[in-house]
């Protein structure tokens, strides 16, 4: 770099601020509700990097002198029935959250998009099996599926977020393929074919680029699904195990104390809540940024 | 038409062939043996055993699955391995009460998210539009289990106004008739129960209404936006028509059609999906039903269930194609 | 040749779009008005603001982003600019009628073509029973030139081609008698072949009915085949405006003449066509001086910091250009145009 | 005589309708019915018709996007419609092709660099830096500069994207170009701009063009043999000369006469044809134009007319004039 | 009396004549209405109130009373038993209860296959013609005499006559209704089965021809299954029921502080434990074994879990079983003490395990999760890493019946308040494979066991099982926690509610002030 005149650079950096992402950059840091939820997911990413430093507790500081205090100076938040910090806790799960979100739905996108892809470009037969499959996995009930999933691996967080990415394959499977057939057709894929490509470069090249929008903005939105699905595995007692601060878990938890320490059940659900509306509201920026046309 | 109706019948096979052979496998890769839950926690290995051998479980698995075929396709979905009730007795029992429960949602979904959605989109950008949308966000955003729990919490203890669980009063039993209570009243007479059904269905059905609601909302408002750019819009303004028709009219007609996918989509989530607020809300319908069998491991139960979910789900989404034909005479399956 | 009176009068128009990327001034201040039984017609590239210009004429621009941002438009003497929506409805369709460019999507795919004319006649005539509404209906589509009227009432519009589609549109825009039509580049989605017939249709009715159109076309053939007085548009503004013969045989702005230099004759084969430098601007991306200074062969220092007002250069003929500021002639009333 | 450079012989496409139970074929959609035409080196074929006619899919066949039902396709002593799918693909290196719609035919995540090397590293030729150079030469050649390279497609207007698009078929070197409604989607005057310059190129670069409109004017302006299309078949194939002063076929004529003329002074005898282009899935009997012809005899409606020869140079499929030979 | 008026969708206002009904909510849905034939507590319930057995339990402890056999009196070598019925009873189904009633139903079960009467089986040794079968035969003598003749003694045999699987059903009804008597119970009890929702509601009315003078009080009993214990506190809360089975004991308070409800507390028959399986290293070591005893803080987590309604536990059955041994001092709460023990064992820097947690809660066992976490803590304060470990509820009997578990949760409800019920049953290595989850195999303690099945001589019996206690404590297969003291909740103004300690509960007696 250092060895590029100024001026170039300066040219660099211009042109480069034309492409299609930076665009979509642009047009997403227009919307000031997409903003939002970016920053209410940084805010989370952020506790979640920082927890050990944040909280002013660990997640399983046991002391049964002070269970289920009221929230007060001292514990923002209040204690759950073993005196631990509920606020404490709540930071640590943000972790819990967020890396079943990004993994299940990374799982999901690889299996997905491999499957639809190949669905979308060999067609036939191929094409009828591989879309039959989604179809069975669609039609079937889709927290049945996680709980059969989870039956058979056992519960804990990694098969809690193995059953997610499985529900949610075909999602992203159909998607692909349907932006693969849709692509296909578009005229500079045919100019491709016109210039003497090979289909694979013109999967890789073209294809899959411009499918990546769509699977950006669903994953986004994904993550936050995925976020409740764990919590709700959490909450039937399927999800990560204790002591780990898994929110939907805490919300199990905390059901019998719902009369008498509703703080112990309110503030976990705002937390799953939060970051939910975080990833959704970023992904409806994203899906208005770079993909306008396509619909939830 | 009915060449489509039937070429669809007859995709439905493999799908349906294929839903029983996972589910087939998923259930016994299941850990834990029926034989174990039936006898409980006291029961001894050589009872375990010889209740194994009484119910085939020591069968091989293709042999069991096809007895098991060969039972559905003389219309026979097995029996409880643990109360031995055939599963096509009791099923539509808990079939109805979660349609009952998942038709009342999905009627308000549709209705308070059908307009909102429509208004939204008429007044774009307005407050109504703004508040609509984040509301509409915050929707899909909640925990349906805590949602329930804090509706319970609010109407049923603080504010003590709502029934909190089941379908009626049972000190006043529904007879069962259709096994749709709303419908039995009428049925048996007993209009006097209408309030007490109607009562049980407002806190779960509000829960289970609430996301696809949301999504309802979304989707009409951004298939309107679209419509309503579209010129045959701006023809029916350009005639002179009033704003109201115009969009009740012309716009909503063509806008439903998306829409409408997802209300199938939705509804079919909502009768498999609806097991954590038939958990909560104590509600005897067939997601919980479905739960239980898989708690007690009571295969044909679960076979059978999870086929007859998958069943009237991909039946609604048929019905939805259908419709789609209905509203739009481009469409035409033959 | 007899005078007319100006039936619809536009004054100093300006309708802008608010977008996210500033104000977009798509129509400019422009002035013109429409004769009883004549038909007059717009022409431009793509983005001229002919669209724009008829649809605010109709009050359908789209809000938001779009805003009438000033300008009247007179409808004998009322100003539609100020009536409320109620009243604005009933100008609408009835008085003032319009035909869009796309036949394909104009038609609402979802009811009927009967349903759909007969929605047009009713919401006018509010005493008629629906029986006379679709006789009024069938005999409209048989005025122009529609085959099988009574079956077609049941059909719906993707059962019809894009031709028929079209003449169902015009049908629909005549069924109250409208003093004015406007019609938004009706043929560019169709055939030769078929655009024939509907040009055809459409003078036919002008003759027969006295409606006058407003017909707006980006292709100069049909300018010349169809209309009598034609406004050349450019980047928002009118840069020429005049009889048809004059303008098509004597062109006085740059951009006209260099329009109608550029433009392929079917008749013989020029060696090499003239091509206008450059690119069509987006309205508003020019701040200063003469729209087309930028592409304009003849454009001198003025041309790049001013921006020439509409020359009157004769009696019936107005262009916007420094060349012709000298040339202005004066007319009394600008309404009434001999031609 | 010398060789064509493209033959063409009885060049067929259908589509098949698939319908019922167990999707059969319910019927054919003849895009393009037995068509045969040759180009020669350095001229310009122009092909006209409406829309639907056919235009497109006869040209994509030239290239093997499409494969044929039927018909025999020769370039350069090649065959091209026996050839391998890794044949063909090297002999794309020789066609190219230019598509109506210069926005969609160019990847929008691409940059105008990459779009126009691309064609060059797909057939191997020349390394990185004289790939560069080619490119930036070819930006030049088509009025664009070598900055442009870095920017992405949505930054250009319609006639700098056609620019783009002709610039990306000539990065090979081709000998022949397909140009499918190059200039539809352009204004007026950019249309003159992207006119004049293949029109410079061809004359520079010794391309030979198939140019596909259906804007009479621009066909007559840049070809120098016309071939008009009705309902895919090829109903007239003449010199630009000889088929706009003196059309033979009855559809050529109601065209010509159809094409509205810039000129409010000129008065012509109009042919306006009535109804519209039948449907190419169930096409009339005997010659497909009878349902609107003004000249219709009996004989048309049952025996299907040949493209012959009536002059030199000019034929033309029609029982008026084939009919005239027989006698 | 106005015992209905405050229910919140209460019926016709508040006449005396109005039908009282209770609603009874709890966990789950019975599986079948025959009592012979079903192994779970919630089909004894309510088969508890619609048939009756030839002998009661008491009424909130397991001694021995009158049921149908109004006396019964047993020979000297306890091989014979002849049981007096009461007469002038009749079924619901109208036919008479009489001493050939008896003898049907006996020889129904006796002569059943497989798992068709586990109950049968397993208290009686199997099937007619088995081995371990001890009735050797049950013969009527006249209309209401019956005798029973053993095969060889057994002490329990009347506390097994007591129990709900054994309650007689109408020969007639059975016959007639073959397989599907299940859904069609006909008893002589104070209660008659009128319909059944499955999961969701079963209701029985009361008997008009109750042999028993003035009871029923109430008119109908319906059973609802709430399958959430929160859930079912608050349909208590909002009146939508009378009755709550399964209270959390954090509810206990609540309920008690709520001036329209009042709580029962069920008198304790159970044991809730930690097992460790002694076959896997390091719990094969004895030292390891005590020092996880020592290392557990039983009354903290008595305190949080069980709210303190329960006791600290230190054998493995509760001190209202005959035979308890209560010298025994239990193993106090000594970290330091279980540090040296693990350093003798040789783990001075503690080791890993896997601690097995229960997905569901249970009587003897509220919140098995939370105790879990509770016992983690304590583990790693004597530096034992402890991982939490969760299966669903059947995969988790399964594997730890296969031994899988280093150390699991798990408890024990008595079905007839004898210590054979316990000890044998518990820890026996006959049961291992079975009930035994730790696999704990001592053969002196299996000698007493075996020794005290059959002597009939109450004081030696429980002599004996001291001294089981005795050894059991010492090697110290489990860490026992809690005999808890499961809640119910109920409407203020119920009365005569008395919970029964085997968690089945007679009704009739039950009225509305
Ligand atoms: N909804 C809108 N939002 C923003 N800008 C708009 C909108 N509609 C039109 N414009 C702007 O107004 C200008 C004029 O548009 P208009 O549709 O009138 O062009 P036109 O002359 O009809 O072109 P065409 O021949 O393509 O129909 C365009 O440059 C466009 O940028
Ligand atoms: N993939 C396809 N499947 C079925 N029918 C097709 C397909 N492609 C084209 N056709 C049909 O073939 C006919 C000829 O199409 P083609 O695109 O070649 O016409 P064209 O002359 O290029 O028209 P236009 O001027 O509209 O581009 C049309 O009727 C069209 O509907
Ligand atoms: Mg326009
Ligand atoms: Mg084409």
């Amino acid at each position: 770099m250092s060895e590029l005149a100024p001026k170039a650079n300066v040219a660099v950096k211009k042109e480069r601020e034309a492409g299609p992402w930076r665009e979509a950059w642009r047009s997403f840091k227009k919307s000031k509700v997409a903003l939002v939820g970016a920053g209410i997911v940084i805010f989370f990413i952020l506790l979640a990097i920082f927890a050990p430093w944040i909280a002013p507790q660990g997640i399983n500081e046991q002391n049964m002198s002070i269970r289920l205090q009221a929230p007060s100076a001292e514990h923002w938040l209040g204690t759950d029935d073993f005196g631990r910090d509920i606020l404490s806790r709540i930071i640590h799960g943000a972790r819990i959250s967020l890396w079943v979100g990004f993994f299940s739905v990374i799982g999901s996108v690889i299996v997905g998009s491999t499957l639809g892809i190949i669905a979308g470009y060999y067609g036939r037969w191929v094409d009828a099996i591989i879309s039959r499959i989604f179809d069975i996995m669609l039609a079937f009930p889709s927290i049945l599926l996680a709980i059969a999933v989870v039956s058979v691996l056992g519960p804990s967080l990694q098969n809690a977020l193995i059953a997610i990415a499985i529900i949610n394959i075909p999602n992203f499977g159909r998607l692909i393929r349907s932006k693969v057939l849709s692509i296909k057709e578009e005229e500079y894929i045919t100019s491709a074919k016109a210039i003497g490509m090979k289909d694979f470069r013109i999967l890789f090249s073209h294809i899959l680029p411009n499918s990546m929008a769509p699977v950006i903005v669903q994953g986004t939105l994904a993550i936050a699904t995925a976020i409740i699905e764990a919590a709700a595995l959490g909450f039937l007692g399927l999800g990560a195990q204790a002591p780990t601060p898994e929110w939907g878990k805490m919300l199990a938890d905390a059901r019998q104390y719902l009369i008498n320490a509703p703080w112990t059940m309110i503030f976990p659900g705002l937390a799953i809540m939060l970051t939910v509306l975080g990833f959704n509201l970023m992904g409806d920026g994203l899906r208005d940024a770079l993909d306008p046309k396509m619909k939830s | 038409m009915l060449h489509y109706i039937g070429r669809r019948l007859l995709q439905l096979i493999p799908v349906l062939l294929g839903m029983t052979f996972v589910v087939f496998m998923i259930i016994r890769a299941i850990p834990g043996d029926p034989a174990q839950v039936i006898l409980g926690q006291q029961a001894t290995k050589e009872a375990i055993e010889s209740l194994r051998a009484k119910l085939g479980l020591d069968n091989p698995w293709y042999v069991q699955y096809f007895d098991y075929l060969k039972g559905l396709f003389t219309g026979d979905l097995g029996e409880s391995l643990r109360t031995k009730v055939p599963v096509q007795d009791e099923i539509w029992q808990y079939l109805s009460a979660t349609l009952e429960l998942s038709l009342f949602a999905i009627i308000i979904a549709v209705i308070i998210g059908v307009n909102a959605g429509i208004i939204s989109a008429w007044f774009q950008n307005s407050w109504f539009d703004y508040t609509a949308m984040i509301l509409a966000l915050v929707g899909v955003s909640m925990p349906i289990f805590w949602l329930g729990l804090m509706l319970q919490w609010v109407f049923g203890i603080q504010l003590d106004i709502l029934p909190t669980t089941g379908r009626e009063e049972v000190r006043d039993p529904v007879q069962a008739v259709t096994g749709l209570y709303v419908i039995d009243i009428f049925m048996t007479g007993r209009l006097d129960q209408l309030g007490t059904v109607l009562k049980h269905l407002v806190l779960p059905g509000i829960a289970l209404a609430t996301i696809p609601m949301a999504i309802i909302a979304r989707m009409t408002r951004s298939s309107m936006l679209e419509v309503m750019r579209s010129d045959y819009v701006r023809t029916a303004r350009a005639k002179g028509q009033k704003m109201f028709w115009v969009v009740y009219k012309h716009a909503l007609k063509n806008a439903i059609i998306p829409v409408l996918t997802v209300i199938g989509l939705q509804m079919g989530l909502l009768l498999g999906g609806a097991i954590l607020t038939e958990t909560i809300f104590g509600w005897p319908g067939i997601g919980r039903y479905i739960y239980e069998a898989i708690n007690f491991r009571d295969y044909p139960v679960i076979q059978s269930g999870i086929l007859v979910v998958a069943f009237i789900f991909v039946m609604i989404n048929l019905l939805i194609d259908l419709l789609y034909s209905l509203i739009d005479p481009r469409i035409k399956y033959d | 040749m007899s005078e007319r009176k100006a039936i619809l009068q536009v004054k100093d128009l300006q309708t802008s779009f608010f977008t996210d990327d500033g104000v977009i001034p798509a129509v400019d201040h422009i002035d013109f008005s429409i004769h009883e039984g004549e038909v007059l017609g717009i022409v431009g590239e793509s983005g001229c603001g002919k669209s724009v210009t008829s649809l605010s004429i109709m009050g359908l621009v789209q809000s938001p982003p779009g805003k009438i941002t000033s300008g009247e438009i007179l409808y004998g003497n009322r100003d539609l600019l100020k009536l409320n929506e109620k009243e604005m409805r009933s100008v609408r369709g009835n008085e003032v009628a319009m035909i869009f460019q796309e036949p394909m999507t104009s038609l609402n795919p979802l009811f009927t073509i009967g349903n759909q004319l007969m929605e047009a006649i009713l919401l006018h005539k509010k005493d008629w029973s629906k029986a006379q509404a679709r006789n009024r209906a069938v005999e409209m589509m048989t005025l122009v030139g529609l085959p099988r009227a009574s079956e077609l009432m049941k059909e719906y519009p993707h059962q019809l081609s894009g031709g028929m589609r079209q003449r169902v549109m015009i049908a629909m825009s005549l069924v109250c008698d409208p003093k004015v039509l406007i019609a938004d580049e009706p043929t560019t989605a169709l055939d030769v072949t078929i655009q024939a017939q509907i040009l055809q249709l459409m003078k036919d009715l002008n003759e027969r009915l006295n409606t006058a159109v407003l017909l707006i076309t980006h292709d100069l053939g049909v300018v010349a085949e169809t209309c009598e007085r034609v406004i050349v548009m450019y980047a928002g503004q009118i840069v020429e405006q005049g009889p048809v013969d004059i303008i098509f045989k004597d062109p006085q702005h740059p951009y006209t003449k260099g329009l109608l230099q550029s433009v392929p004759d079917m008749r013989y084969k020029k060696q090499r066509l003239y091509s206008i430098p450059g690119n069509v601007p987006r309205p508003g991306s020019i701040k200063q001086g003469c729209r087309f200074a930028a592409r304009c062969e003849f454009a001198f220092d003025k041309c790049l910091t001013e921006n020439p007002d509409l020359y009157q250069t004769s009696p019936v003929h107005q262009t916007r250009c420094f060349l012709y500021e000298n040339e202005e002639v004066h007319v009394d009333d600008r309404a009434t145009v001999e031609s | 005589m010398t060789e064509p450079l493209l033959k063409v012989e009885g060049l067929k496409k259908y589509f098949p309708i698939k319908k019922g139970l167990l999707a059969r074929e319910a019927g054919h959609v003849k895009a393009v019915d037995d068509v045969s035409f040759e180009v020669y080196e350095g001229e310009t074929l122009g092909i006209v018709g409406e829309s639907g006619c056919g235009k497109s899919t006869t040209g994509r066949m030239l290239m093997r996007l499409l494969d044929p039902t039927e018909g025999k396709v020769t370039f350069n002593g090649r065959v091209l419609t026996e050839a391998s799918k890794e044949e063909m693909r090297k002999a794309r290196r020789e066609i190219q092709m230019v598509f109506q719609d210069p926005y969609a035919s160019l990847n929008p995540r691409h940059t105008i660099g990459k779009i126009l090397e691309e064609p060059l590293i797909v057939h191997g030729i020349g390394d990185a830096k004289e790939r560069k150079k080619k490119v930036y030469e070819l930006l030049e050649i088509v009025g664009l500069s070598s900055y442009h390279a870095k920017r992405y497609p949505h930054q250009f207007s319609g006639g700098q994207r056609q620019r783009i698009g002709i610039a990306r078929a000539l990065m090979t070197n081709p000998k022949l170009i397909i140009a499918d409604e190059p200039v539809s989607a352009l204004d007026v005057s950019i249309q003159s701009q992207v006119l004049n310059l293949m029109q410079d190129l061809q004359k520079d670069l010794k391309l030979t063009y198939i140019f596909i409109a259906h804007d009479l004017g621009v066909v007559r302006h840049i070809s120098d043999r016309v071939g008009v299309m009705y309902l895919g078949k090829m109903v007239e194939l003449a010199s630009s000369e000889g088929l706009y002063d003196k059309p033979l076929h009855p559809y050529t004529k109601a065209l010509l006469s159809a094409v509205p003329v810039p000129d409010p002074n000129f008065t012509r005898e109009q042919i306006i044809i009535k109804g519209d282009i039948p449907s190419p899935s169930n096409p009339p009997s005997g010659c497909t134009f009878h349902t609107r012809c003004p000249f219709k005899m009996d004989v048309c409606t049952q025996v299907v007319p040949k493209l012959e020869e009536v002059e030199s140079g000019h034929s033309v499929a029609c029982h008026l004039y084939n009919g005239e030979m027989q006698q | 009396s106005s015992g209905d008026d405050d229910n919140a969708n209460g019926d016709n206002g508040g006449d005396s004549s109005k039908p009282k009904i209770l609603v009874f909510g709890r966990g789950g849905d019975s599986v079948s209405l025959d009592p012979a034939t079903v192994t779970d507590g919630e089909s004894f319930k309510v088969t508890k109130n619609v048939f009756e057995t030839l002998v009661n339990f008491g009424d909130q402890d397991t001694e021995i009373h009158p049921g149908l056999a109004k006396e019964w009196e047993a020979s000297d070598d306890g091989l014979t038993y002849t049981f007096t019925l009461n007469e002038g009873i009749k079924f619901h189904d109208g036919t008479d209860f009489n001493a050939d009633a008896v003898v049907f139903n006996f020889d129904r079960w006796a002569n059943g296959s497989g798992e068709d009467f586990y109950y049968y089986s397993s208290m009686f040794g199997g099937y007619k013609g088995d081995e371990g079968h001890v009735i050797d035969s049950v013969t009527a003598d006249g209309d209401y005499k019956v005798v029973f003749k053993l095969k060889r003694p057994q002490a329990p045999f009347l506390k097994n006559i007591a129990m709900s699987p054994f309650a007689i059903a109408s020969p007639a009804a059975v016959e007639e209704k073959g397989e599907a008597f299940g859904d069609n119970p006909v008893g002589t009890g104070p209660f008659k089965f009128v319909e059944w929702k499955r999961n969701d509601s079963i209701t029985i009315e009361k008997n008009e021809d109750y042999w028993q003078d003035g009871l029923p009080k109430l008119d109908k009993v319906i059973f609802r299954s709430i399958p959430d214990n929160s859930a079912r506190l608050n349909a208590l809360t909002t009146g939508e029921i009378d009755l709550a089975d399964g209270v959390n004991p954090a509810d206990g308070a609540t309920v008690e502080s709520n001036d329209e409800l009042q709580l029962f507390e069920r008198p304790s028959m159970n044991v809730g434990y930690l097992g460790l399986t002694s076959t896997r290293p390091p719990f094969d070591n004895k030292l390891v074994r005590q020092a996880i005893n020592h290392a557990i803080d039983k009354q903290a987590i008595v305190d949080a879990f069980f709210e303190g309604r329960a006791e600290v536990a230190k054998n493995p059955m509760p001190p209202v079983i005959g035979g308890y041994n209560d010298d025994i001092p239990g193993y106090d709460y000594d970290p330091a003490k279980a540090k040296e023990l693990l350093a003798e064992a040789g783990f001075p820097d503690g080791f890993e395990m896997d601690l097995w947690a229960m997905p569901v809660p249970r009587p003897y066992m509220p919140d098995g999760q939370k105790v879990a976490e509770a016992m983690q803590k304590n583990l790693a304060d004597v530096g034992i890493k402890a991982n939490i470990v969760s299966y669903e509820w059947a995969t988790y009997l399964e594997k730890a019946r296969n031994g899988e578990a280093d150390a699991f949760l798990l408890g024990w409800t008595g079905d007839n308040g004898d210590a054979d019920n316990f000890i044998y049953v518990l820890l026996d290595k006959d049961n291992i494979g079975s009930n035994n989850y730790s696999y704990y195999s001592n053969d002196e303690l299996h000698d007493i066991l075996i020794e005290a099945q059959s002597t009939v001589d109450e004081d030696a019996r429980n002599d004996l099982y001291m001294q089981a206690q005795e050894i059991i404590f010492d090697d110290a297969p489990w860490v026992p926690i809690a005999h808890s003291t499961p809640l119910l909740a109920g409407r203020a103004d119920i009365t005569g509610f008395l919970p029964h300690p085997t968690g089945s509960d007679k009704l009739e007696t039950v009225d509305f002030e």
